[in-house]
């Protein structure tokens, strides 16, 4: 993986191991802001915005904190305080330009801090060695993977509004069916990289 | 600005707190980690080579060089039963699902492998983990290193060995480690 | 066991923990959202039923108000409490004590009432009434299919034995999003303190009125004769009370021939009408 | 102390069924009852006393960096539980040690930390962090036992098969898709009793 051009990080991280849908990460988000295509688009930005952010620190924290003083111990805590800081910063920005939005994403966005697909992209490009550029490259491909499942998702869930689903199938339950039938889907393209 | 500094300060006070805790925790801990993954080592390398009594180990810089043709090479060790050489245990890092596996491989000079074992990993429990069975590491004994293995996914025959269902990656992954190894047959003295 | 690796941990993590620690409050200030915390803090305390009782189209738009100079206590729902606490917030001290306002289905016909035809076709009480008025023969009086009770979010509003609507007052939060959901007009806010309620609306001639039911108000005038405090006058063949001057001293239920007033005692929760009739 | 913040956590609020969180590792390692339960047990360790630990700094944490101070200490007490545990517990760490990563990125704990640890005493979150994490634990152990039992046709617990029933295992169950599917329709069967029971 560590040798993989450009177009191979990205077509992996979008089709083939898919954040959402091959990797399981960012499923807390992903089922919670499917509601409405909206929030869900909102919310595929936001978190495109802090994993690309977010690998860019990490890559210099790893290279030039980590490495050369063997804290590999700290890693996890040095991402994961970067993230959340950026998160809350992005909050906080969100709450100023975006008013509707940050009322949409409300109390998902805390949920990204802890999101695994953030920390998850940021561990991974550490574990496959990328350089600066095919790590950002790789985030944002993740997060755009992760975006188009959660408004591919959306898009269905709001379709189904308007079908009557039995009872006890109302709100999670089919939206879990819903989301194993893409995955399935998304198992497809597992060997094309 | 008071804010500022405040926020600042509460943070760091955090921030300084976690990484001493975590910084002293290392230190404790670092010496019974090592000596307790020394154990394991040693528990997998007798298991791999259960012929040989002791294990010399390679020097760095030997291993340096061989490193040129197997990059994931991480220790390599000459397995002796009565004081002659009967083969070789590497150990190799590959590139898994989740992260780094250790393999163990036990190799005689002909490049029949006599055992593996699965070191460190953090491959995903019940799919990936499953690498660490007897089921998959016991068909490795006996295949040979100079033809290429592969993993399939169903009757594997000759140098061919059963991929773990719904741990493709992993499953590759180690059978990747593993030839790493095939082009240090020559060189070995 | 030596120290000096710690420096580094240590040194590193702290000096993220105050760059970030710093940047984070410098952020929160540039992007200062001006809101004033006022309207917040009374949207917190309005009970966000968004029912519109206070004229505003819901919660938040009323505590905007408030802050703008609104008065504090149109919030009928959340009641005194919540006046209360609004005040506070914006710091008014003479409060006028919102009377606790409830609904009241101004009529108790149902079975009492004869139909004067069979109605079929589709269900709910706006329905009937766009055909001839609805099958009662009484075109005043309550259909009892429910249109109100849907509408109660409170679950107030229950279709009683009669197959007449019934609020329970205890429920009742003033939202009067039934006042409006009553195609015969028949639900009207009283204040939840008088115990005295003219249970009818029909305003046609008592003789003709007492053929279709039989706990009507004829227009008799009994009870305006009765009433020693002039709260009570027959408009239209039909008595009404002015709440602000009744007494509750149910003399006018005495005398009402046709028990169409009610008077119901706080401890007595069951509707006397209801058992006379 | 109420006995409801303990007992809460395993049916009305549980986590997984109820509040849908805590699913990447939910759906990831439930491929078997031994993982689900051997992920639900590290969880509730880890829950109820990072629960506390943040009960207790909650005071001293201001409003607008609680996040990253929650996280930090989560992300830490993990750490040195892992560590600790690879140093001197080996047997323990070789049967839990695995999932303690996992746990890390688990929504859970910050959800547990910020809605109930920083707003009530250290005893009321542990009792909140033990009860979620039971009901964490429960809900895995179901899924993992619905899913090894139908995947595999078998069911494996410490090494002795409890059950071998002769039918056909579709392994798109030990799938994470088959895990969605699991899950919703356990999801379903339980809206299913609790509005039986209603009407």
């Amino acid at each position: 993986m560590e040798n993989a051009g450009l177009m191979t990080i990205i077509i992996s991280a979008i089709l083939v191991n898919n954040f959402t849908m091959s990797r399981f990460l960012g499923i807390c988000p992903f089922i919670g802001m499917s509601k409405k295509v909206e929030t869900a688009l909102g919310m595929g930005l936001a978190v495109t915005f802090v994993m690309s952010m977010a690998s860019t620190f990490t890559y210099f924290a790893n290279k030039y904190l980590l490495i050369p003083h063997n804290m590999g111990y700290l890693k996890t805590v040095m991402f994961i305080l970067i993230i959340a800081s950026l998160v809350q910063f992005v909050e906080i920005v969100l709450k100023k330009i975006l008013p509707s939005l940050y009322q949409a994403l409300g109390v998902f966005l805390p949920l990204i801090t802890t999101n695994c697909a953030v920390l998850g992209v940021t561990l991974m490009n550490e574990q496959f060695g990328f350089n600066l550029i095919k790590s950002v490259v790789h985030a944002t491909a993740a997060a755009l993977g992760f975006t188009l499942a959660i408004v591919l998702f959306a898009f269905i869930r709001e379709g189904m509004e308007t079908n009557d689903i039995p009872e006890p199938f109302h709100g999670f339950p089919i939206a879990l069916i819903t989301a194993s039938l893409i995955s399935f889907a998304f198992l497809g393209f597992s060997g094309m990289v | 600005m008071k804010e500022m500094v405040k926020l600042g300060i509460v943070l760091l006070l955090f921030s300084a707190i976690s990484a001493g805790v975590l910084g002293l925790t290392n230190e404790v801990t670092a010496p019974a980690i090592a000596e307790s993954r020394r154990a394991a080592d040693l528990k997998n390398m007798q298991e791999v080579f259960p012929e040989a009594d002791d294990f010399e180990a390679y020097s760095e810089e030997e291993i340096e060089g061989y490193k040129a043709t197997a990059p994931e090479l991480v220790e390599l060790y000459k397995a002796k039963a009565g004081g002659n050489s009967v083969g070789y245990i590497a150990k190799v890092v590959t590139n898994g699902f989740h992260g780094d596996v250790e393999l163990i491989v036990g190799f005689f000079d002909d490049g029949k492998i006599n055992g593996l074992r699965l070191g460190q990993h953090s491959e995903t429990p019940g799919l990936g983990a499953n690498a660490a069975t007897p089921e998959f590491y016991g068909q490795f004994s006996g295949l040979t290193l100079k033809e290429e293995l592969s993993s399939v996914d169903s009757s594997p025959e000759g140098n061919q060995i059963q991929g773990i269902t719904a741990a493709t990656i992993t499953s590759n992954a180690v059978v990747a480690g593993i030839n790493g190894l095939a082009n240090l047959l020559g060189g070995l003295k | 066991m030596d120290l000096t690796n710690l420096i580094w941990p240590v040194g590193s993590l702290s000096v993220m923990g105050i760059v970030f620690g710093a940047a984070l409050a410098y952020a929160s200030q540039k992007f200062e959202v001006a809101v004033d915390n006022r309207v917040e803090a009374i949207d917190a305390i309005l009970p966000q039923a968004n029912c519109g009782a206070c004229g505003y189209p819901g919660c938040a738009s009323y505590a905007e108000a408030v802050v703008g100079g609104e008065v504090v206590s149109l919030c009928s729902v959340g009641g005194a409490p919540v006046t209360a606490k609004i005040a506070k917030i914006m710091g008014v001290d003479n409060v006028d004590e919102a009377k606790r306002m409830v609904a009241k289905v101004k009529c108790m016909g149902g079975n009492n009432c004869i139909d004067d035809a069979v109605y079929e076709g589709l269900e709910g009480c706006l329905a009937k009434t766009f055909v001839a008025g609805g099958p009662k023969s009484c075109k005043y009086g309550c259909l009892g299919d429910g249109d109100c009770v849907d509408v109660c979010e409170f679950d107030a509003l229950h279709i009683n034995e009669l197959g007449v609507a019934q609020v329970d007052p205890d429920n009742c939060v003033g939202c009067t999003l039934c006042v409006a959901a009553c195609p015969k007009h028949l639900i009207e806010m009283v204040p939840d303190s008088c115990r005295v309620h003219v249970l009818c609306k029909n305003e046609e001639l008592g003789g003709h009125v007492k053929k279709n039911c039989s706990v009507a108000c004829i227009g008799c005038k009994l009870c305006e004769k009765a009433c020693k405090f002039d709260a009570i006058h027959v408009i239209d063949n039909l008595a009404r009370i002015d709440y602000d001057k009744c007494t509750n001293c149910m003399a006018c239920v005495k005398v009402c021939p046709t028990k169409a007033i009610e008077g119901i005692l706080p401890q007595k929760k069951v509707l006397d009408a209801v058992e006379s009739a | 102390m109420k006995i409801s913040n303990l007992t809460k956590g395993i049916i009305k609020e549980n986590p997984t069924f109820v509040q849908l969180l805590g699913m990447c590792p939910t759906l990831a390692v439930t491929t078997s009852m031994e993982n689900g339960l051997g992920m639900g047990l590290a969880t509730t360790a880890v829950l109820a006393l990072s629960n506390m630990l943040i009960s207790l700094v909650r005071k001293a944490v201001p409003n607008k960096i609680r996040i990253p101070i929650f996280v930090v200490i989560i992300a830490t007490f993990v750490t040195v539980v892992e560590m600790f545990m690879e140093a001197y517990m080996g047997a323990l760490y070789s049967a839990l040690g695995i999932f303690i990563p996992l746990i890390v990125v688990n929504c859970i704990i910050l959800a547990r930390a910020e809605a109930f640890a920083a707003l009530n005493g250290p005893i009321d979150s542990l009792f909140d962090g033990i009860g979620m994490g039971l009901g964490f634990t429960l809900s895995l152990s179901i899924l993992g036992l619905v899913r090894e039992l139908l995947g595999t046709g078998k069911l494996v617990l410490f090494g002795t098969t409890l059950l071998n029933l002769p039918i056909p295992s579709t392994i798109a169950l030990i799938l994470p898709p088959g895990a969605f599917l699991v899950l919703g329709l356990l999801i379903a069967l339980k809206n299913a009793y609790t509005i039986r029971k209603e009407a």
